[in-house]
């Protein structure tokens, strides 16, 4: 029998139940359920849950087919009914991911339903047969199916019967996915899966069970826990890379995340209500410097907010983004502030978190901060603030300037470039970049559409709207004792690791 | 007895209404709410709807009011992190860690502290001293986190004798009571010192060594017991201290205990959980000092057997 | 050989600012079955040298010696363990303070019990039934019962009783007893002195009896040891000391137990009375514990006194131990809150007064306490405690208060250079005259002094009793004086007060009252007061609470003219002389 | 004739574990006033990213942290927040303790029975929670550490100071001053707080670990004093995500602690024995 210990996301979470909650979701909720596609560690788009799916003349209506055999744990055929219920249920109970079926899926009536002025019944989604499911879009979405790698089915006949308390607890959870569960403990968020038998879905997983165990996710838990081989790998932070590189030379895995961190600010509060003092902001930052030499190779320098290997992610426009003091200068002596003068002191926020974000924001706040100091002679004060108030400082313009952080949720461009579309979640609204991007969003020609976002980039760029900064790379060790395609790096060189969850851990095994 | 047992109880159930308005209060003053946390807007309308669901869409002393009512009636509300059990069961499942590796390290830190703080005493300026005086500093100033990561460090990952960290298996729960057992350890030592150096002023001591008792045991047996006096009001509170778990030594060992809920029920506003959490301490406060009245009393005749009150 | 023997011992303190010499060359031995005195002033270094016997010094102390010898064990090279065998078997030592000699968490039975434990092989039950007989011996009538009693809950005398049965409890070849009896009254220090003396010739033990009182050295011991700043005077048999003493300071000492003191001047009664206490009681409210059950009671400690003290005049308050003296001086200073009555000064009623009406009154009336370890702040050198009252009332500059301490210093007998001494550094009487300085200083027209010269030696007391003397002819100075030596009650006072539990039996002008007493009490008191010849050492029987109150005296309604009453009252026999009795038709 | 204090100072300068905390606290102290002479670079100037995480040299003598700042003027000038969040929290400490622990202890009745219930609410209520909670409204940092840690440090000073003034109120030598027609206050003031200076010293010395261990386990929290102020506990607590390799960013700053806390007590203890001329014999 093989298990297998692996560090995993947050110590809190709620229920056990993807489709009910995504930010307080118990650990390893979507390993429970077979998605309708996901993507393997090249990034190309694997069907699930669906053997097929084909789009309309007019764009608007996808139509996925399941594999048939499919069941959940307890028996119970898994049918479309399953998978249409799960968006119905998102989209009338409070669903906290329920904006990203609107803003990334365009679901026909979402808006309307989650917002009570409508009946469920209206929503663009119909189980046609039960291995048959039809989507409508309010705008053709050309990446429809990327976004369905995180559409996961709910088992309505447990809903029925226990209501949404169906997942929180193990012994009434039901899963249609490679595993199954086995324990669940609540105070850390850690859970036991086992291999399901089951499951007949693609992707069988080859070891038997699988430990998630947040507490492991930090580095400075994380690798002792390792070292003394209560865990198959570990996230490092950058003090750990030099012990873990000299002891497991060939453990070293590099994981590029299809993330940023950018600066943005309150567009219409002083002092960033000009343009030009974001732009000197822009030209102000050194990131081949904060890469190489604090960050020490944990994150890349970020040009544009898209990722490089990102679909629709453009080279040139990120080139644009250098180290330009002078020019950073004069953007700010243009803005009233020569040398700095007179420039209120600012304070920027950032969210604690763990993981990677946790492991360079506050040490690239600091530089920032010195940066500044030096480039433009202002002063920056740094705040870290629990998630909850960042956002609420975020959303509610309680501050002028935060470094924010955002990884994808599913692979398209519009990903992206939608959370500043239209207020999104900074509270932006610029005209000109909103209709470039609802136009792109809907556009079905490929090229077209990455031209347009390119334009909306370039906007971005000369609007100052924010700076991107670093791409964060996560450095892992692993054990020599696992093997298998999913520690394996990719074409690119990099290993997802857990990031493709569904992926990396049917791909390993221990010996 | 009775009546004095009957008074701290009333008087610590104040305490627990002046507690838990004060916290009542400055969670609620905190920016946020629990349902804020996500990285992209829940609607106005679908945020109403959940406060509603949680009754806190109604004022504050209404708030507080129905969640007191609830107390009285032993129903001390649903955490928000975990709506599938009641905060009873929560507690019950996520202190026993916390309770076994804090109360052992408390029943292994404070004999031993004891003895150094006595060594330290009937050696006083000698190196015996400096070196019980030096550890105590130490078990003070250095950051339990950061003793934490030297036992991880020396004793799993370079000697290999010990497992890193986890939970329920009684090998790992060595390191991090030897962590829990620092503090204690420190401050009794320092406690004990001068206690027993006091003591050993006291002109009694001159008697037993009139009357030719042997040194050993006018120490281990008078002076111990007088001493003992002012220690036993340390050592209780100190006990519920860590008996409600440290977010460090759980963090760093990861132990599922109710370390992480604190910080936690904070972060998320679970106020149910946060409340419930703060009449723990209360409790554990209330019993604390109950027993070290009762401790005080057995050592103490004076009060025991009623002299001039 | 003899048993103890101790040639050319020295001890120093060693201090900042230098070292003090507490004994110099002393010498002087004891054979097995022998009684030895030792006397001298105050400060001596009686105790430190039977201190340095036990090696029981603090560490601060260097003691040199060429011959230290106890059991003939050299003491100075012996190590912890031959100490803890010496100690307790072939010496023991009754403290000069038994109220903190006990160790308060052990009851009175195990810490006896553990002595005899420590040094023969015995059991635990066993030792307690010795400890119980032990009890018995010296005169603890419920001894059973106080075995498992706390030091706590025994009273001073029974304390100092317990005392000697622990040292008792290990047969010592000698009994080192330190002022045994300082604490007690004339009563019960003959009790003790007259047990010591029987358990000393049934054990064959020896004894070094040290004391200032010379009655108690001539009722007690066969040899007798002067010492004077640190130094043995004279030494010799006790019947030759008191007839032909040789020393100048043994003369001195001698001549000062019959020195009478100048009569206050002037006619009492034609002065308003300084100090005038009407109907005072004092109850205390008790609470006995049995199991879980608590029962309130009351205790009367002091029961409606009426005590007149004239301007110029010193009133003797005298009785036996806990029979309400202190209570109710205290009360009189309005330190303790009177249950009941009314306390007059110069005219005025203080005893409703808030604490600042209170402090002019303050200013006037000053006391002196019994017990002056505890009533000198330990943190405070001598010239900031004789400063203090200067300091409070914000009399003169800081350097003229000090000045004025120092001069206090030494108008009480110390050299000025303990102005810098901490109280824990001091003899029993240094402490005292400290305490009696710093009443002094602000120049009080009322004293209340309790037992003020209880641990002086004679010549130290006549100093001091010349001092208070003066100062009443200087600044009309009036007296209550509370003690419990006659003695110096009879030289020095104008009138005596007798109380016996709470109540005020007897009163009288002084030399009446010592020639006429009429109630039992007071003739018992005055029959036990030690002899100052050794050639007058008697035996004494004493009498219980119910022979005293069988023997109230009565009287009929024509002989005091007060109304009959089978309760007894107080009665007025001749002028000025008042007695209890019971007023028959 | 020399004065109380004078031989005090004598008692202390005889100690000589006292002597050698006091010269050591009296270094860190003016370590911390003279930081920008005795340190060769600005603390917060990234000047060394080429050689961020150095381990020490003849040049960087205590290395070069990951930021590249030189890590001794880090280290020198976090004993300016870590010595001042101590002592003030120490200060205060003592000054909300002992009059309350005087005032409950002398007055008792109703007063020590408010007194007492204030002491509970602070010692039922865990420093870190209430730390967690006030630095979530007032933005933390360096105001509300030192106030959290004034607000629970004294609870302890004043329990010692009450219990000690409750145990000598009894004493006759209180009485013999109310005697003189001494005040309360001056009571309390002269005689009972003189006579509690060891309990009294034990609270300020122990409150000042309390304070400086309070400043790092928030910044482990993430609510401590805001980057780039060096710290001890926040340099500390980066230093444990280094201490596998880069050893140095862990164990000065933690060095640095336990050493003014150590010279602290030896001072303090000293302090107290010379202070308290009954313990001399010992
Ligand atoms: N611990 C000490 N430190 C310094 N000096 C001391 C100490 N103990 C005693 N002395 C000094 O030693 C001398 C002798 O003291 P000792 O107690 O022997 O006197 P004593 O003869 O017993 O007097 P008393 O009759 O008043 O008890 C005194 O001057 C006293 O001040
Ligand atoms: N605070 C108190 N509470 C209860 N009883 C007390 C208190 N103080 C004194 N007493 C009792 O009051 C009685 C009188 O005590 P007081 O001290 O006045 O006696 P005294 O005549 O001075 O005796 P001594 O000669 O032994 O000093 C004693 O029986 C004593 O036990
Ligand atoms: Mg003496
Ligand atoms: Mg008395």
């Amino acid at each position: 029998q093989t298990t297998v210990v692996a560090p995993s996301g947050s110590t809190a979470g709620t229920y056990m139940d993807y489709m009910k909650t995504v930010y307080d979701r118990g650990t390893g909720s979507e390993l429970l359920q077979i998605p309708i596609a996901t993507f393997d560690k090249e990034f190309e788009l694997t069907p699930m849950a669906a053997e097929s799916w084909t789009q309309s003349e007019d764009g608007l209506t996808w139509t996925f087919k399941l594999r048939s055999g499919l069941v959940w744990s307890d028996g119970e055929p898994l049918t479309a009914e399953d998978f249409v219920f799960a968006l119905q249920r998102a989209a009338t109970s409070g669903y906290d991911f329920a904006w990203y079926w609107d803003f990334a899926g365009g679901i026909k009536g979402w808006k309307e339903v989650t917002e009570g002025t409508a009946d469920v019944s209206t929503l663009g989604l119909k189980a046609v047969d039960d291995l048959t499911i039809e989507v409508t879009t309010v705008a053709p979405k050309p990446y429809f199916p990327s976004v369905t790698s995180l559409w996961y089915p709910v088992p309505k006949h447990k809903v029925d019967e226990l209501g949404d308390d169906w997942a929180l607890d193990v012994s009434t959870i039901v899963s249609s996915g490679p595993f199954e569960i086995e324990s669940w403990e609540k105070s850390n968020n850690s859970v036991v899966l086992t291999k399901s038998d089951t499951y007949t879905g693609p992707w069988s997983p080859m070891i038997d069970r699988l430990e998630l165990d947040p507490t492991l996710n930090a580095p400075e838990v994380g690798l002792p826990a390792f070292l003394a081989g209560d865990a198959d790998y570990s996230f490092l932070n950058t003090g750990q890379v030099p012990v873990a590189t000299a002891r497991y030379p060939d453990g070293i895995r590099k994981n590029a995340v299809f993330a940023t961190s950018y600066i943005s600010y309150d567009l219409d509060a002083a002092p960033f209500n000009d343009v030009n003092v974001r732009r000197a902001f822009y030209y102000a930052v050194d990131r081949d410097e904060l890469t190489s030499t604090v960050l020490k190779d944990i994150a890349i320098p970020a040009g544009s907010i898209l990722p490089p290997g990102y679909p629709g992610y453009n080279p040139d426009i990120a080139a644009e983004a250098v180290f330009d003091p002078e020019k950073a200068k004069q953007f700010l002596a243009d803005a009233g502030f020569p040398n700095g003068e007179g420039f209120p002191d600012v304070e920027i926020w950032y969210r604690e978190e763990g993981g990677y974000n946790g492991a360079i924001v506050p040490a690239m706040a600091q530089y920032l901060q010195a940066e500044f100091k030096e480039v433009l002679g202002i002063s920056l004060n740094i705040r870290a603030l629990p998630g909850p108030e960042w956002m609420d400082g975020l959303r509610g313009k309680k501050n002028n300037i935060f470094i924010a952080p955002y990884e994808y949720d599913y692979l398209d461009p519009s990903n992206f470039y939608g959370i500043f579309y239209n207020g999104g979640r900074h509270g932006y609204f610029v005209p000109e970049y909103d209709e470039i991007i609802a136009k792109a969003d809907s556009e079905s020609d490929w090229d077209t559409r990455y031209k347009l976002y390119g334009e909306a980039e370039q906007l971005m760029i000369d609007q100052g709207l924010i700076v991107p900064l670093v791409h964060p790379v996560t450095i892992a060790v692993v054990s020599d004792q696992l093997t298998g395609d999913g520690v394996q790096p990719n074409s690119l060189g990099f290993t997802q690791l857990d990031r493709l969850g569904h992926y990396f851990f049917t791909h390993i095994t221990k010996q | 007895m009775f009546a004095h047992i009957l008074r701290r109880i009333l008087s610590v159930a104040f305490t627990f209404i002046v507690v838990s308005i004060i916290i009542f209060s400055m969670m609620h003053a905190v920016p946020g709410g629990p349902f804020d946390a996500n990285d992209m807007p829940v609607s106005e309308a679908v945020r109403a709807k959940m406060m509603a669901q949680w009754g806190l869409d109604q004022p504050l002393h209404v708030q507080y009011l129905n969640y007191m009512w609830g107390v009285l009636h032993l129903d001390f509300g649903v955490p928000f992190q975990s709506p599938g059990e009641t905060v009873v069961e929560l507690i019950s499942r996520a202190w026993v860690p916390s309770l076994i590796l804090g109360g052992s390290g408390v029943l292994i830190g404070a004999p031993l502290g004891i003895l150094l703080g006595m060594a330290a005493a009937l050696n006083r300026n000698t190196w015996i001293d400096y070196f019980a005086s030096t550890l105590a500093t130490f078990g003070l100033t250095i950051p339990v986190f950061v003793t934490s990561m030297l036992l991880i460090l020396i004793f799993a990952v370079w000697l290999n004798w010990l497992p890193a960290s986890g939970w329920p298996q009684p090998n790992r729960w060595i390191l991090p009571i030897a962590c829990y057992a620092a503090i204690p350890l420190a401050t009794y030592a320092r406690y004990t010192r001068s206690a027993v150096l006091d003591t050993l002023n006291r002109p009694f001591v001159t008697v037993l060594r009139a009357k030719g008792l042997s040194e050993r045991r006018i120490i281990f047996q008078h002076v111990m017991r007088n001493s003992a006096i002012p220690l036993v009001t340390v050592f209780l509170p100190m006990f519920i201290g860590t008996a409600t778990g440290s977010i460090f030594v759980e963090a760093m060992f990861r132990v599922p205990g109710l370390g992480a809920y604190f910080v936690s029920s904070i972060e998320v506003r679970d106020y149910t959980l946060q409340m419930a959490l703060m009449l723990l301490i209360t409790f554990m406060y209330c019993l604390a000092y109950l027993l070290s009245d009762i401790a005080y009393a057995l050592l103490n005749p004076r009060i025991r057997v009623g002299g001039a009150e | 050989m003899p048993l103890v023997e101790i040639e050319g011992l020295r001890v120093s303190f060693r201090q900042y600012g230098g070292r003090v010499d507490a004994v110099r060359n002393v010498s002087f031995s004891v054979n097995e079955g022998e009684s030895v005195g030792i006397v001298g002033e105050s400060g001596s270094g009686k105790s430190v040298s039977c201190s340095a016997l036990l090696r029981l010094l603090p560490a601060t102390a260097e003691i040199e010696a060429a011959k230290l010898r106890l059991d003939g064990v050299d003491v100075l090279k012996a190590n912890k363990e031959d100490l803890a065998r010496l100690r307790g078997r072939s010496a023991a030592m009754i403290f000069q303070d038994p109220m903190t000699a006990f160790d308060p968490v052990f009851t009175i039975g195990h810490q006896i019990a553990e002595t005899i434990q420590a040094h023969r092989k015995i059991g635990k039950r066993e030792a307690l039934a010795e400890a119980e007989q032990l009890l018995l011996r010296v005169e603890i009538k419920n001894a059973a019962d106080v075995l498992g009693y706390y030091p706590h809950q025994l009273s001073g005398g029974m304390l100092q009783r317990a005392m000697i049965a622990m040292a008792l409890s290990c047969r010592p070849k000698i009994l080192i007893a330190d002022e045994p009896t300082t604490a007690l009254d004339v009563t019960i220090q003959a009790q003790i002195l007259q047990l010591i003396k029987k358990v000393q010739a049934e054990f064959g033990m020896a004894l070094i009896m040290i004391t200032h009182d010379l009655g108690v050295i001539a009722e007690t011991v066969d040899r007798v040891v002067v010492m004077y700043g640190g130094e043995i005077m004279e030494e010799g048999p006790v019947t030759e000391i008191f007839e032909a003493p040789k020393h100048d300071y043994t003369k001195a000492l001698l001549a000062s137990l019959h020195s009478r003191f100048e009569p206050s001047k002037g006619d009492p009664d034609a002065l308003a009375p300084a100090l005038e206490l009407r109907g005072l009681a004092k109850s205390y409210s008790t609470r006995r514990r049995r199991g879980f059950r608590v029962t309130h009671g009351e205790f009367q400690a002091v029961q409606a006194v009426d005590v007149v003290l004239p301007r110029n005049r010193i009133v003797a308050l005298v009785g036996e131990s806990g029979s309400g003296k202190t209570t109710t001086g205290l009360m009189a200073m309005r330190l303790t809150e009177p249950s009941k009555g009314q306390i007059i000064v110069d005219g005025t009623d203080i005893s409703r007064l808030d604490t600042a009406a209170l402090i002019p009154f303050r200013k006037r009336m000053q006391i002196v306490f019994q017990d002056s370890y505890s009533a000198l702040d330990p943190m405070m050198t001598l010239t900031q405690i004789i400063a203090e009252p200067l300091h409070i009332h914000g009399i003169g500059t800081p350097r003229e208060q000090s000045e004025k301490a120092l001069k206090w210093l030494e108008r009480v007998g110390l050299a000025r250079s303990f102005g810098s001494r901490y109280p824990h550094e001091l003899s029993g009487g240094q402490r005292q005259r400290v305490a009696i300085a710093r009443a002094l200083i602000l120049e009080p027209t009322v004293l209340v002094a309790d037992e003020p010269t209880s641990a002086l030696d004679v010549t130290v007391k006549a100093q001091i009793i010349n001092l208070l003397k003066d100062l009443q002819a200087e600044l009309g100075l009036s007296i209550l004086f509370i003690s419990h030596d006659l003695s110096t009650v009879k030289s020095l006072t104008d009138s005596v007060v007798v109380m016996y539990r709470g109540r005020v039996i007897e009163e009288a002008p002084t030399e009446r009252l010592f020639a006429d007493p009429r109630h039992p009490y007071t003739r018992a008191l005055l029959d036990a007061i030690p002899a100052t010849n050794p050639r007058e050492k008697r035996e004494r029987t004493f009498l219980s609470a119910d022979d005293i109150r069988a023997r109230t005296p009565r009287y009929t309604v024509i002989q005091t003219g007060s109304a009959p009453s089978p309760d007894p009252q107080l009665v007025t026999v001749a002028p000025g002389h008042r007695v209890e009795a019971i007023v028959t038709t | 004739m020399r004065s109380p204090l004078w031989f005090a100072w004598r008692r202390f300068l005889s100690n000589k574990a006292a002597v050698v905390g006091g010269a050591v606290l009296a270094i860190l102290i003016l370590m911390a006033i003279f930081a920008p002479l005795i340190t060769p670079y600005n603390p917060e100037a990234q000047s060394f990213l080429t050689e961020a995480l150095a381990f020490p040299s003849a040049e960087h003598w205590f290395g070069v942290d990951n930021l590249g700042r030189d890590f001794y003027s880090r280290i020198v000038y976090g004993s300016r927040v870590s010595l001042t969040i101590g002592f003030t929290a120490a200060l205060f400490s003592v000054i909300i303790g002992i009059p309350l622990g005087a005032l409950a202890g002398y007055f008792g009745g109703r007063i020590d029975w408010v007194i007492m219930r204030i002491i509970e609410v602070f010692s039922v209520v865990p420093p870190l929670l209430a730390a967690l909670l006030l630095g979530a409204i007032t933005r933390g940092g360096y105001g509300t550490i030192v106030f959290i840690a004034a607000l629970f440090g004294w609870v302890q000073v004043c329990l010692l100071v009450r219990a000690q003034i409750k145990a000598f109120r009894e004493k006759e030598f209180v009485r013999a001053a109310q005697a003189l027609g001494a005040s309360p206050w001056y009571i309390i003031r002269r005689h009972l707080i003189p006579n509690s200076i060891s309990p009294i010293i034990i609270g300020f010395v122990l409150s000042i670990p309390l304070a400086m261990m309070l400043e790092a386990s928030l910044s482990f929290l993430g609510v401590g004093v805001p980057p780039p102020t060096p710290t001890w506990g926040q340099m500390i607590n980066e230093g444990i995500d280094f201490m596998f390799f880069y050893w140095h960013l862990a164990v000065f700053p933690t060095a640095a602690l336990a050493i003014t806390v150590l010279a602290t007590s030896l001072f303090g203890d000293g302090l107290r024995d010379a202070l308290d001329p009954t313990l001399k014999g010992r």
